[in-house]
């Protein structure tokens, strides 16, 4: 046993340190702290910088154009990325499609679409979620029935992230009602510029609008765009789903929010004292802490046995409810922290957000954060369903 | 022992709830929620009697006891209302009251005046001395300096009252002062509130006002701040306890209606048990109410008011959290009733202390 | 809407205050206190002295002998009682017998029985839980089979409290095996003299050995020992289980409970200050107390309600669960309390126990009862069975 | 970055498995329960290098890493065994280590001398610098006057280490100094620990000891102390996360095999999911455990001292409440596994430091 990174890992991890130092603008550092949101082209500005130094897509083969990182150094971009405050690479097309297309997709297909993820041609959203099928996503109804050289596609998603920059989606759509409600399922990609395709935003309670609806009317779709055999799509969504549990735990996250909130702590008068030193508040960020260092370790411990070729089960589903119940405590107690100045509406949604923010800076977002990430326990198989997985692998029942 | 309520008090109880129940519709609450409150409403409550009911006969009303506050609350947080009652009612008309304002108090209680607060200063957290802002008297009056931070209701108010040192420094409770300002003086930027109304930052920088600007005595104020905010703790742990159970209706509805896996969410034990906690400690936020509301006039009062906010922060951050966990996706979209009402109830804890602060001072209340 | 006692309520608490100071023996209360366990002949001795002054069932109408009080005149008595430090009064005759028998028993039953139990001639202990049907009372298999005059009991029963000093027990047998499991129930009355009785102690994990188990083979029971109707136990059991849920928040226990604690927390040294003032611990026993404050109004409701001719609903299952929550903590935050001095093993049950106990007196109980305590919520319906109620009477499922 | 066990480790590992589950009998256990250590058993660990394992080459042992100290105490746990190797290994050991003892530490590898370590003192709780007990030097040796409380394994201890203070007053970390004492000097009344094993409470009433008695330097002894209860915490909380296994298989195949309401309990999404929870807390405990073993000799040994012995407390907790809950009655009787080990497990809090107390030490070693 070694808790130490091995000398080539600790050469790669300064070789990231020095890249982003270099490279990682300030201006979009400056941006995740603040009050202002990453437009598309700041997120197009980034991909093509990780892209030109061959790291935006880790996770794919070299083959494909990708990194090939194992899940170490996969770990460690991630961790260095997010300690220097570096915009998150947006997973639909690098950590979700990507894989899938490299798996199951055809020649054709894996030519054409995975350069223009790389290169930054298309961008991506998630068609899996309906109105009715949230966490069971067995029963959705958005239906495609094919026509000739074509599927016809009618329905609805939902919750689909940042749709609004997108003008590519990957959709489960039913194909048969035959069977189990799962075999009838396949894996499409539409063209969100094909008539019939609607986006509508869903403004949610932190004010923000990065979700959407997408409706489907009489939307017709080439069958070349269908990944894999029609009534497959099922086996396509869970292998999407093991990998779109890459850092499923969110250590990164956790850490800059609890280095974050200690600054705030520290700068918060409470009375003579500051913040940090309200024996009650520091008893509440110690237990995170500690919990959040124990859950460091059983992540490396993950990704170590994936490096080592061992496919995770259950501990993806452990890391997931212990890392959002982190995160989530993270917000609320950040949401503490600022006190009486949670209370401003500080959204970018709302107009004149661009002004100065009310109160200290660090107050700006602690509340949208707290609401919104309440999200974080809710979608991608909710805490509920990661339970049932992990007494189910465990009871066997 | 009685935990009936007396018959006028049930009348109001039922007026007020079917009122609120048909005059906040939707767009009725969107104009309260964007512009701190809603005429016609705000002159519907006056006209029931609902401001009246927050202050004893001798001061104009006809109710004042904790448990008339505790009732009106309730209901107002059922409903989900954004108006500024605490605001115009029990701080600022509570210290108009402790004042011997009368005049004005009597326009209060009619729906004609609007009031705000302006007490918390940038960096002051919940701390009820820490006020460093200074009034200095001169010949013709006196001269603020000075930043209030976070002001309610002050985009809407028709008087400011403005606490403000003539004496000590930041933290001593002796020398406080109240001053009653118009904002016509004053530049104010409004800001909207998470969950509704409206707010501002107000700077002083050397406002002159008139020697009658002086609300009671100079130096003395701290005593009626304690007392009015501890009537407005209760205001909101009681509205708090409204916004609990709108909560747990909506959601007990969602889950009998809300289908997944084939069944109602409600059939899933996982989710049984889960609301029934919620429920167990909703009957301990409704107790922890009627504690403090039963000790608002008497000796054990800050004892209950440490206890009840710091139990009712607890239980809010739990029925917030639970609420949204069972209604998934649509729980935390802007449209769905829950956001409105989860957000009121999150902001409950940012107002007069939050839980952690009302801890530690319970804490040292039985250790002295 | 008044917090307060009524004059005539008040005046009731003096007078308890007043018999409790006369009549209640120091020895008694001594005993409570310190290591030493109450013997059968305490517990005689304390409901011979209740029974003289007419209060040993307070629940029981006037007619049956009973003080007749309303709920919330019990409901002083009982926290009189328990802050005085005297020993509980044993319920199975008085709090779950006596009404079963004032309802559903025979004219001959309540004659010969009710003064018996108030006389301390028979001391009465429970026969309902099973191996096999602990909080799933109808799955019992416990068997009556008529045989001319009598039944003939064979059977199990366990978690027998008492049962070690008792010569009567009620116990719930299966007289029927048709319909659905409640409804071949019957109450019986059984001799625990009668030929084929045995009481077997169980050890519990304190080392104390409180409860029971009761084993039945061929016993002769008289068949006008059964209660009511053939097969209609069930029903008597429902209404049996109603009334023990009087005092089911244990508001008196938790009173007195966390008294003790700050007893002990302000004479344990912590360092240079006593444990009360480590910030820590204060927040522990500071979150206990004020939900202690609330559940004791939720109580006072409750009993108001009830002495108002209300039939408590969900209520009782939320007292339980929240009044088991704060008993069980209570004795969690004492055994941390004592500290090092939790380690020695001081049962009642072990050899020497009369001697001295090892470290401060305060610490001899600590452990044990932590230990013990977890049955509170377990039996009486455990907290799942409760919350189980409480979602249905709620979600109307 | 390698958390894969040597080849010798697992060998240990598995050889260690095996023997426990071979040789800790009920009987067996219950012996060592009622007399503090099965002398077979206690053989048995040294032939096959377990004591050695706790100490490196340069002191007569074979391994004394982090993780050795970890994978030996979690077999151990798993097993609920009760023999004393914290005692005379990490404490006792240890200390006689650190003196430079080799010819006692030698008996003490093969298996042949039992220690006992008298440092708490009656009111101390876990303070390690909170000594009062003295020695006083004169022509003939040392003279100790004072109490010490619940020393594990005195009753069986073939020499008795005893901390007492040389100079300074109880809370000072210097002036504190070791002696080694034979039992027979000493009146012991021997009493059983919770969870099993024996201990005594000690008084000094002029206990005069020869000059060679003393341990090391006179007066220097805190940070030696402070290194053997480092290790001996993280062994505790090895075995604690031992213990935590045996619960959960225990507790995982009664919910399998015991009915209720027509189905296995384990049918019941309730329990699954709160043992989904007591699953991931377990994990938490894990990697606990492998963050204290891999930092036992660094710099930041201390905060991860606090934050493991923090989270094994909290998460043993958890594991003991619920196991027994969903046990129900069973879960209460003496006969029944569950309760050796809840017992035990329940313990671990009450040596070296309680949850409460490493939380305190975690944030005032982050606020340094």
């Amino acid at each position: 046993m070694n808790l130490d990174y091995t000398d080539d890992q600790k050469a790669f991890r300064d070789e990231v340190r020095a890249f982003l130092d270099e490279k990682l603008p300030e201006r979009l550092t400056e941006k995740g702290r603040g009050t202002r949101a990453l437009t598309k082209a700041d997120h197009e500005e980034w991909h093509a910088i990780l892209n030109e130094k061959g790291w935006l897509a880790g996770n794919w083969p070299e083959a494909f154009g990708g990194a090939g990182f194992d899940a170490v150094q996969r770990h460690i971009l991630e961790m260095e990325m997010t300690r220097a405050g570096a915009p998150r690479i947006v997973p639909f097309g690098i950590a979700m499609l990507g894989p899938v297309l490299q798996k199951f997709g055809s020649k054709e297909q894996q030519d054409h679409y995975l350069p223009r993820i790389l290169n930054g041609d298309d961008w991506w959203c998630q068609g899996y979620s309906e109105p009715g099928a949230g966490s069971d996503l067995a029963s959705l109804r958005c239906e495609a029935v094919r026509d000739g050289d074509h599927y016809v596609v009618n329905g609805q998603k939902t919750w689909t992230t940042l749709g609004q920059h997108a003008n590519m989606i990957f959709c489960l759509v039913r194909t048969s009602k035959e069977g189990k409600p799962q075999e009838g399922i396949s894996f499409l990609l539409i063209d969100m510029e094909t008539p019939g395709v609607e986006v509508r935003p869903i403004v949610l309670i932190d004010g923000g609008a990065e979700v959407n609806e997408v409706w489907f009317s009489d939307v017709r779709v080439p069958v070349e765009n269908l990944v894999g055999d029609e009534n497959k799509g099922w086996t396509y969504a869970k292998y999407l789903l093991t990998h779109e549990r890459t850092n499923i735990a969110g250590v990164g996250f956790a850490s800059a929010g609890l280095d974050s909130l200690k600054r705030i702590a520290r700068a918060e008068q409470d009375g003579d004292r500051k913040l940090i030193d309200n024996p009650h508040f520091a008893a509440r960020m110690a237990r995170i802490e500690i919990d959040l260092m124990a859950m460091a370790t059983t992540n490396l411990r993950v990704v170590s046995a994936a490096a080592a070729g061992q496919a995770p089960g259950a501990e993806s589903s452990m890391l997931k409810v212990k890392g959002t119940i982190i995160r989530q405590e993270i917000n609320a107690l950040t949401r503490t922290a600022v006190g009486p100045y949670a209370m401003p509406f500080q959204s970018e949604a709302v107009e004149g957000a661009n002004e100065a923010p009310i109160g200290p800076d660090y107050a700006a977002k602690a509340t949208g954060a707290y609401l919104n990430n309440r999200k974080l326990s809710i979608y991608g198989g909710s805490n509920e369903v990661q339970r049932t997985i992990i007494a189910k692998s465990m009871l066997e029942l | 022992m009685n935990f009936d309520l007396s018959d006028e008090a049930r009348m109001l109880q039922d007026g007020l709830r079917r009122y609120l129940a048909e005059a906040y519709t939707p767009a009725a609450r969107k104009d309260a929620v964007e512009h701190g409150f809603s005429g016609d409403i705000w002159a519907g409550l006056a006209e029931m009697g609902v401001i009246g009911a927050l202050f004893p006969e001798e001061q104009g009303g006809f109710g004042g006891t904790g448990f008339d506050i505790a009732l009106v609350f309730e209901e107002l947080g059922r409903a989900g209302a954004v108006d500024p009652l605490i605001d115009t009612g029990l701080l600022g008309g509570g210290l108009l009251a402790a004042a011997g304002r009368d005049d004005l108090l009597e326009a209060v209680i009619a729906g004609e005046m609007q009031l705000a607060l302006a007490h918390t200063e940038p960096g002051g957290r919940y701390d009820l001395a820490r006020v460093a802002t200074t009034a200095q008297e001169d010949g013709d009056g006196w001269t603020l300096s000075g930043r209030k931070a976070v002001v309610v209701n002050a985009p809407r108010a028709d008087r400011i009252i403005v606490s403000a040192r003539t004496s000590g420094a930041a933290g001593d409770t002796d020398g406080l002062s109240l001053f009653l300002v118009d904002p016509e003086r004053l530049t104010l930027a409004p800001y909207p509130l998470v969950g509704g109304g409206l707010a501002s930052e107000i700077t002083f920088d050397g406002v002159t006002l008139p020697p009658d600007a002086l609300l009671g005595e100079a130096g003395q104020a701290y005593a009626a701040l304690e007392a009015a905010q501890a009537r407005a703790t209760l205001a909101l742990s009681a509205e708090a306890l409204g916004l609990m159970e709108a909560i747990r209706a909506l959601t007990t509805d969602y889950l009998k209606t809300r289908k997944q896996f084939g069944q109602p969410i409600g059939k899933f034990q996982v989710l049984q048990h889960r609301m029934a906690d919620v429920l167990i400690e909703i009957e301990q936020a409704r107790s922890a109410v009627i504690n403090l509301a039963g000790h608002i006039d008497t000796d054990d009062r800050d004892l209950h008011l440490h206890a009840t906010k710091n139990l009712i922060g607890n239980v809010a951050k739990l029925v917030v959290e639970e609420s949204i966990q069972m209604h998934g996706g649509i729980g935390v979209t802007e449209e769905y009733d829950l956001g409105h009402l989860a957000k009121r109830l999150t902001m409950v804890d940012h107002r007069f202390g939050d839980a952690l602060w009302h801890l530690e001072r319970f804490i040292a209340l039985r250790a002295a």
